[in-house]
């Protein structure tokens, strides 16, 4: 017997609405852009740590828009980093392996830190190039 | 403990009953009686907050019908009534309260607090802690018929007068009357023109009524006082002339107290209910009126305002004749505000007209003001009413203020623009 | 103890002893006044519409013509505040329960966001009556000790119930702890204060409109 | 030579609370006497007294923390006993009791493979000759037996890599100080490596499955129960011919959702896939190398099973997947009834237990009059040696009719096996078979490891068919999980009692209540390891765990106890265990008596 | 000995992005600023692991069960990459002798450094004999223990607060770790058993940091129970608009209702069950139709029954019943006196006279 015929139809309790707590997230990343053009330095927004309803959620996801590049980095779960219409302002998404979303970001950079690929990795990707090319 | 206190407090522990329990530990201290309470009102003094006045009583219930306050006593935390605590409060529970019984309309837990006030004068009265005009009034009514001290050969004198002034007869301990008609002294002295009235009246209606020369008096300062056992023994010689006389109603005076006395109190005080029915004047014009017997022949053209006396209207319940009456021969009658069960005491109830002492009239004055506001704000000359002892408080207040108001009895001016 | 042990105890043996001196008090004083009897009138009564015992209970929930203007502040912060707490004792949830618990009946609940606000303006209701209380002359003159006592014994509850629900100053479970405790301090004080009234007061109404319906007198 | 040694081992590692075996050998080294005591309490019978019946389940299940349902199970159903003695027609509902036989079930296969891999297999498989195993031969050997996906060269190489770089940073943790190297490990370095990567990968199995648990009660460990069915309301409702449920309510309702439900058929279906793909090969190739543990270890010869498992309801016994009965010294010819309320069936004595009895310490007590007074008189710690003659364990001596009797996977599967049950006869046909041994093997330390495996087999197919008749139930309109009638302690009778049976990974298990006015007025619990592991008896009549180390053990260097562990460990002791030497200074290992 | 983690890590092939991943989920879990993930993952790729050495008193080893359950960071991960768990009784391969040779061999070698863990309560009746491991008890093996560790973490709630030895009447006269060990920092981790991912946060933040995370009154992490199950709780929505699940499997309980009505400690339980979530986040007891026992606050095991709401008497009223009576016996008491006196004024009531209203 299988559960294939379920249709799922999710009703959430009386959507708890807009708490007003989005909004002022805004110029707080207004802020971080700002910094972040004149100093380099990046900075985050735990979404977690906020008291946000998924309709803040939405709605703060809904004003930031879509931006060109979205990055899905396979590590412990999935994570996905999107960049929003404004440049530099990244929404993170992490999953565990059970595909639970573990935390939740905005992140201000040019280039979120998870993308890059450290030195040292980098130097064990080497170890294996060798490994390919003396293979040859 | 002195004698009399000791008599005072039994008298107390005599009278405390549920009704006074249920009061006491209903009372929140809200204060919002003082608001009903012209003594208050009038002076801004929080100690004339009606339910102040009776602190000796509650602690009096508290000690003896509680056993809280029993323990209390027992410990000290609630101090006995003394002599002088009873002496201070004589001012309280005589000078500022004419018993008008407004501060029992707008307790929000229903404190009926002219009762208890009632109640608390008996054991005032007791303990002597009672002011000397009511005293002496008291003695006066007790001893020689009236508490003006007036006896029968004066009154029938008064009777000529208003048998030549009418050319009407005015019948005296005639049996089997319709109508035993009581007087109060103030109107035999003050306003026989009541007398007057009422004969032609009667005499109208074709009514047969008539006065009793042993029981002439309605008035009833052992009431006032608060003391039951005199009041009865006052209020016993109407009760006996009206058997004797077989009437069938006893007509009562204008007089609120002496309505109060002999209509809601009398069949108490005497133990048993009356065989005769009582009428209070305005209900028997009222009566009148709405058979058609009471036409007037002109109208009152001043424009007036109403004072209801308490005992009557608000204490006695005579709540419907007086509006329609006064209709009745005045053409531009204003009702005010504050009228009927609502009214404003005149400040000379509960036997407070009969204190003398200078703070009482000074008090009395100031209370006054009341009165003189709703005349003020009405912005009429005139004012009538239907008690005799108003009227005698309402004119010290206007000479007071140097008023010039006209002040008018009810049945009088029924009478004078009566049809003939 | 600790503050779980401080609830359990609050829930447990505290309740016990509350409701029992509350019940103890409240059978106690209600024979104690009514059984002092009074008497028989023996006046012919008059009769007149409106007027009666059960009248008076009800007709003297509303100001009397012209009370409203003189004392704005007793009666719309009396109102408010006795309002607010029926409201916050027979619709919040929590209160429903215990009812529920205690003697079985139950009916719907207000949400809490709702019984929350009425608490805030509840106490601000008695914020106001107490300050009402200082600043008339009138009162102050009336109020003793136990004005002031059970004041503060009926405004706890509200303040730690509030406190309790929004997470103010205390950990919930210490806060709820106390407010449970100031319930039962305030049901332990009921029965012997003014407080009382809140039984007495039909008994008054109900006497007082006797007395003058008698007369025909509707009060 | 007259010497004799005692042997203390304390704490027994690998299991589940605190264990202590004192063993007495004589100079060969073989095992005379052994003595097990359990070395904890803390009073829970004696807790419970006075509460509320329907809180006890929480109770009683902390007893322990893994198998952290059974106590529980067993609670409520004693409460749901008393009220269907009380009330005849009171019944839990159908999907609850599917619910619960899934949860059980879940617990077994789960618990059985955490103890074959995480408990037991150390004590056969030798960690650090997986060192020395090629990958590829490890593969080959993998290949061989089953189709586990994961037996690539390159896995078992990863694993390997693992392990060395571990051992090699020289901070071994939990496996330093064992017994690596003990001519006892008989494995090739091969099956060592096997048996390595498999004990990882059941860790990481075992977490996923426990999910099962977590949809239906919460939590694992410790889910929650409840007093006439299960807590957790079915959040989905039959569609009116549209095509199936439909999923109700807000923000996912309860975890009892579509989505819920396919997690548990996933869950049963890892269970199944990992037991007959890793268990099962595993548990025969090991046993292989181990025939010689076919011959000891049997002990009693008694089994006793309550039976579990029920189709239509706790209190048709027929309908038990397994089935309730006595075996009496091996003989599975005759399978003798139990009669629970019997005084003399069922009793424990404390003849050997630290407790007091009011009526002297010599009779036996059914449970339902049982009695709990802690009555230490043991030596004051720190001790080194107990007077076994005398009182020695926190462990009372369950007796059936007067006798010893083993509970566990071996009672169950020769239960099983006696009845005719066509699974069991095949399994263990087949197991007997592959491995060349008589039926008689059984009745052994191997023949005990071997039934914990074939039964997690039997229940991880029973349970895809308890799950199609919830989700047939579901769809057909029954959500119903719950009897709501006497939930209230003031509606029941005045006074009741009842039992809660049933058969736990480690053995029958059963809870005894007696409720007066709503509240316990007695409660007792006799676990499993209190049927193993429990002290001699009045008549000196040894427990399981002391009848199967005075069989034929041998002790080839008393420090290094490993053929205790094996044999205790194969009763999965219920009792947090570490058998071991006792030696307060670390320095002297075994102390020696002269007899 | 032991090398940076970093490279233990890398030798397992875990790259430096997962590891900054874990660091930031960790960081937003225990409520720490969101740069915090970077400064976490350079402190323990710099980090070694310490000894952690685990110690079983009177306990079910459900708190053990539970750390196995770990989904991040996991048990086996732990073990390999993180810490060196040199004493574990119920995972460790050695027993007996040698068993407590690793023991004391973790100790010495990491006198002053190395974390206590301890799980169960500790018995103080009949001198411990209620709990021995060795035939020592446990009072003496933990004070040994706690010397020479840099701190002691109480897993669970019998090793935090008692839990349920000590549960009404207490049979053993169990007591917490922090009854008896008074000159080491403590860090209480309770639950019934405690979310693992709360245990092996606690441990990552004493790798990261090398330093204890910030603790409630009761010793609790902060982040972990800052809130209370009720605050946090997916079904708070309707308490708010008083909706209840009346019994187990009603409308409301399939809806989702609030199950405070149910006996639910969700709003006097600080826990971070509504947050993280159990086993992997599949579900938590609430989701699952239950509620909360409390139990990670001290004592809830005496907390006045599972299924009797907060709100609700923990006990019968006995007391009430027999005080309404005797409230009553006094009322008529005083009524039977009152009358009396009453009666007794009226009887002998002496008729005023004109004279005496003179004073």
């Amino acid at each position: 017997m299988s559960l294939d015929s379920i249709p799922i139809h999710v009703v959430p309790p009386g959507e708890p609405g807009l708490t007003g707590n989005a909004p002022p997230l805004l110029r707080e990343l207004l802020e971080m852009v700002r910094r972040l053009l004149e100093t380099g330095e990046p900075s985050a927004i735990d979404l977690s740590a906020l008291p946000l309803t998924p309709a803040d959620l939405d709605w703060l996801r809904d004003k930031l828009g879509a931006g060109e590049i979205s990055v899905t980095l396979q590590a412990n779960g999935e994570s996905t980093l999107n960049e929003t219409a404004c440049p530099g302002v990244w929404w993170v998404t992490h999953h565990n392996e059970q595909g639970a979303v573990t935390s939740q970001f905005i992140e201000v950079a040019f280039v979120p830190d998870l993308v890059k690929a450290h030195p040292q990795d980098v130097e064990i990707g080497s170890g294996y190039l060798e490994l390919l090319v003396s293979d040859l | 403990m002195s004698a009399s206190l000791e008599k005072g407090i039994h008298a107390l522990k005599e009278v405390i009953d549920a009704p006074i329990a249920s009061y006491f530990e209903s009372c929140v201290h809200c204060g919002l009686c003082a608001e009903a309470c012209l003594f208050h009102t009038e002076t801004g003094d929080p100690k004339y907050t009606p339910i102040h006045k009776l602190e000796p009583l509650r602690r009096v219930y508290e000690q003896e019908y509680t056993l809280l306050g029993r323990l209390k006593k027992m410990v000290g935390l609630s101090k006995p009534v003394t002599d002088a605590e009873l002496d201070q409060w004589q001012e309280l529970v005589y000078d500022s309260c004419t018993l008008c019984g407004r501060c029992s309309l707008v307790c929000p837990v229903g404190n009926d607090i002219v009762y208890m006030v009632r109640k608390f004068r008996e054991g005032m009265a007791v303990s002597g802690h009672v002011p000397d005009g009511i005293r002496s009034a008291t003695k006066r009514t007790v001893e020689l018929g009236g508490p003006m001290g007036l006896k029968w050969p004066a009154v029938a004198n008064v009777l000529k007068h208003v048998e030549e002034n009418t050319g009407l007869k005015v019948p005296v301990d005639q049996a089997g009357a319709d109508y035993l008609v009581l007087l109060s002294s103030m109107e035999i002295v003050n306003y026989p023109e009541y007398i007057e009235a009422l004969a032609k009246i009667f005499r109208k209606a074709g009514i047969s009524f008539t006065l009793a020369s042993d029981a002439y008096e309605a008035t009833n300062a052992g009431i006032q006082i608060g003391s039951s056992d005199l009041a009865k023994v006052i209020v016993s010689r109407i009760v006996d002339a009206a058997e004797k006389l077989k009437v069938k109603n006893v007509l009562s005076p204008e007089c609120g107290h002496a309505y109060m006395a002999i209509r809601w109190e009398g069949p108490n005080l005497v133990g048993r209910p009356f065989g005769f029915k009582v009428v209070h004047v305005l209900e028997l014009l009222d009566e009148l009126r709405q058979k058609g017997v009471l036409k007037m022949k002109d109208k009152l053209k001043d424009p007036l305002i109403l004072h209801d006396p308490c005992q009557i209207v608000r204490r006695g319940g005579v709540l419907q004749a007086p509006e329609p009456l006064i209709q009745q021969v005045a053409e531009n009658y204003i009702p005010i505000a504050d009228k009927q069960k609502l009214n404003w005491c005149c400040g000379g109830g509960g036997g407070a007209s009969a204190i003398h002492t200078e703070a009482a009239e000074a008090l009395r004055a100031k209370a006054f003001r009341i009165k003189k506001r709703q005349i003020e704000e009405a912005g009429v000359d005139t004012m009538v009413t239907f008690c005799a002892n108003c009227r005698i408080t309402i004119e010290e207040g206007f000479d007071h203020y140097e008023m010039n108001t006209k002040l008018l009895g009810l049945t009088e001016l029924l009478a004078e623009h009566l049809e003939d | 103890m600790n503050e779980l042990e401080f609830l359990t105890w609050t829930r447990g043996p505290g309740l016990d002893i509350a409701v029992g001196i509350f019940l103890l008090g409240v059978l106690w004083r209600l024979i104690e006044i009514y059984t002092l009897g009074r008497k028989k009138d023996l006046a012919a009564p008059r009769h007149a519409a409106g007027a009666s015992g059960l009248h008076t209970v009800f007709r003297r929930s509303l100001p009397p013509p012209g009370m409203l203007k003189r004392s704005p502040v007793s009666y719309i912060g009396g109102y408010i505040f006795h309002i607010g707490l029926a409201i916050i004792v027979f619709l919040g949830a929590p209160h429903i329960l215990l009812i529920q618990n205690l003697v079985g009946l139950s009916w719907p609940s207000l949400p809490s966001q709702f019984i929350g606000l009425t608490a805030v303006v509840t106490m601000a209701a008695m914020v106001v009556m107490l300050a009402d209380r200082i600043n008339k002359p009138v009162k102050r003159f009336l109020s003793t000790f136990e004005d002031w006592f059970t004041w503060a014994v009926t405004f706890l509850p509200v303040l730690t119930g509030w406190m309790a629900t929004q997470h103010l100053l205390l950990p919930y479970t210490q806060m709820l702890a106390l407010h449970i405790l100031s319930a039962e301090i305030l049901l332990v004080v009921l029965p012997f204060s003014k407080l009382f009234h809140g039984f007495t007061l039909f008994g008054s109404r109900w006497y007082n409109g006797r007395v003058n319906a008698h007369k025909g007198v509707p009060v | 030579m007259t010497t004799a040694q005692r042997v203390v081992v304390d704490p027994i590692t690998r299991i589940e609370g605190h264990l202590r075996i004192e063993a007495e050998t004589d100079a060969s080294g073989k095992i005379t006497h052994a003595y097990s005591a359990g070395t904890m309490v803390r009073g829970i019978e004696i807790i419970l007294r006075g509460r509320d019946p329907r809180d006890a389940w929480a109770f009683a299940q902390r007893i322990c923390g893994v198998c952290t349902l059974v106590h529980g199970i067993a609670s409520v159903r004693s409460v749901e006993d008393a009220l269907h003695r009380a009330i005849p027609s009171y019944s839990i509902p159908h999907n609850a009791e599917l619910i619960r036989n899934l949860m059980i079930a879940a617990q077994y296969v789960h618990d059985h493979v955490m103890h074959f891999y995480h408990l037991h297999a150390l004590d056969w498989v030798d960690v650090v000759s997986a060192l020395k195993a090629d990958p590829k031969a490890t593969s080959t050997l993998a290949q061989s037996i089953s189709g586990y996906s994961k037996s690539s060269p390159g896995y078992f190489a990863d694993v390997q890599k693992r392990v060395k770089t571990f051992v090699e940073q020289g901070q071994l943790g939990i496996f330093a100080n064992a017994y690596w190297g003990h001519p006892a490990y008989k494995l090739p370095p091969e099956a060592n490596l096997m048996a390595v990567a498999h004990y990882l990968d059941a860790l990481a199995w075992q977490r996923d499955v426990v999910k099962l648990h977590t949809i239906f009660g919460g939590k694992n460990p410790h889910p929650n129960f409840v007093v006439g069915g299960v807590p957790s309301a079915i959040s989905v409702q039959p569609g009116a011919g549209q095509g199936g449920p439909h999923y109700r309510g807000g923000q996912d309702a309860t975890a009892l959702n579509v989505v819920g439900l396919e997690t548990i058929q996933n869950v049963i279906r890892q269970m199944r896939e990992f037991v007959d793909q890793v268990y099962v090969p595993d548990t025969l190739a090991i046993a292989g190398f181990y025939k010689d543990w076919a011959g000891r270890g049997e002990g009693l010869g008694n089994f006793l099973s309550f039976g579990d498992l029920p189709s239509k309801g706790f209190w048709d016994t027929d309908s038990y997947l397994i089935p309730r009965g006595v075996i009496l010294n091996r003989d599975l010819s005759k399978i003798h009834p139990i009669d629970l309320d019997a005084d003399s069936e069922i009793q424990e004595f404390v003849s050997h237990s630290w407790y007091k009895y009011s009526q002297g310490d010599a009779q036996g007590l059914h449970p339902f009059k049982g009695e709990t007074e802690l009555h230490y008189t043991g030596p004051k710690p720190p001790y080194e040696q107990l007077d076994v003659d005398k009182k020695y364990s926190w462990l009372k001596s369950p007796r059936w009719q007067g006798k010893s009797m083993e509970v566990g996977p071996l009672a169950r599967v020769l239960m099983l096996y006696a009845t005719g049950n066509a699974q069991a006869k095949e399994l263990v046909g087949y197991t007997l078979k592959t491995l060349d041994v008589p039926v008689d093997a059984l009745f052994s330390t191997l023949g005990r490891t071997a039934a914990r495996t074939l039964e997690s087999k039997i229940l991880a197919d029973a349970m895809q068919g308890w799950y199609d008749q919830l989700i047939a139930n579901i769809k057909a309109g029954d959500i119903r999980t719950f009897n709501e009638q006497y939930w209230e302690p003031s509606t029941w009778p005045k006074h009741m009692q009842g039992v809660g049976l049933m058969e736990a990974p480690r053995g029958g298990l059963s809870h005894w209540i007696v409720i007066d006015d709503g509240k316990i007025s007695n409660y007792q619990a006799v676990v499993p390891s209190t049927w193993n592991a429990g002290p001699r008896d009045a008549q000196g009549q040894p427990g399981a765990y002391e009848a199967a180390l005075q069989d034929n053990h041998v002790m080839q260097d008393p420090k290094q106890p490993i053929e205790i562990l094996r044999t205790i460990h194969s009763f999965d002791p219920c009792i947090a265990c570490a058998v071991h030497v006792t030696d307060p200074d670390g320095e002297e290992l075994v102390q020696v008596k002269i007899k | 000995m032991q090398g940076p983690l970093i490279d233990t890590l890398a030798r397992r092939g875990v790259t430096r992005r997962t590891f900054l991943k874990y660091c930031a989920t960790l960081a937003s879990m225990m409520a720490l600023p969101p740069t915090a993930g970077r400064a976490m993952a350079e402190a323990m790729a710099a980090a070694r692991r310490p000894s952690v050495i685990w110690l079983p008193f009177q306990e079910c080893t459900g708190c053990t069960e539970s750390i196995t359950r770990s989904h991040s960071p996991t048990i086996e991960g732990m073990i390999f990459d993180m810490i060196s768990l040199d004493y574990q009784e119920t995972l460790m391969a050695a027993a007996g002798h040698q068993a407590e040779e690793a023991l004391h061999a973790a100790m010495q070698d990491n006198a002053g450094k190395y974390l206590l863990i301890v799980d169960g309560s500790i018995p103080l009746g009949q001198d411990g004999a209620y709990s021995c491991i060795g035939g020592r008890s446990n009072v003496d093996i933990l004070k040994e223990a706690a010397q020479g560790a840099a701190a002691v973490i109480a897993v669970g709630s019998c090793a935090s607060f008692g839990g349920i030895p000590k549960a009404n009447p207490n049979p053993t006269g169990a007591v917490s770790v922090s009854d008896l060990v008074k000159d080491k920092p403590i860090v209480n981790i309770p639950g019934c058993p405690p979310i693992p991912v709360v245990m092996t946060g606690v441990l990552a933040h004493y790798l990261t940091f090398g330093s204890l995370p910030e603790l409630d009154d009761k010793g609790r992490p902060k982040s972990f129970f800052g809130e209370t199950i009720h605050d946090r709780c997916y079904r708070r929505p309707f308490y708010d608009q008083g909706k209840f699940a009346k019994t187990f499997d009603d409308e409301g309980a399939r809806q989702g209702w609030c199950l405070f009505e149910l006996g639910c400690k969700g709003p006097v339980t600080h826990n971070a069950c509504a947050t993280v979530k159990w086993n992997g986040g599949t579900s938590w007891p609430v989701e699952s139709g239950h509620g909360c026992l409390g139990c990670s606050e001290p004592d809830f095991w005496d907390g006045g029954g599972f299924y009797k709401a907060l709100s609700a008497p923990a006990d019968p009223l006995k007391f009430a019943a027999a005080a309404a009576v005797v409230g009553a016996g006094a009322g008529v008491a005083v009524s039977v006196a009152n009358r009396v006196k009453k009666s007794a004024a009226k009887a002998t009531h002496e008729t005023t006279t004109l004279a005496d209203l003179e004073k």
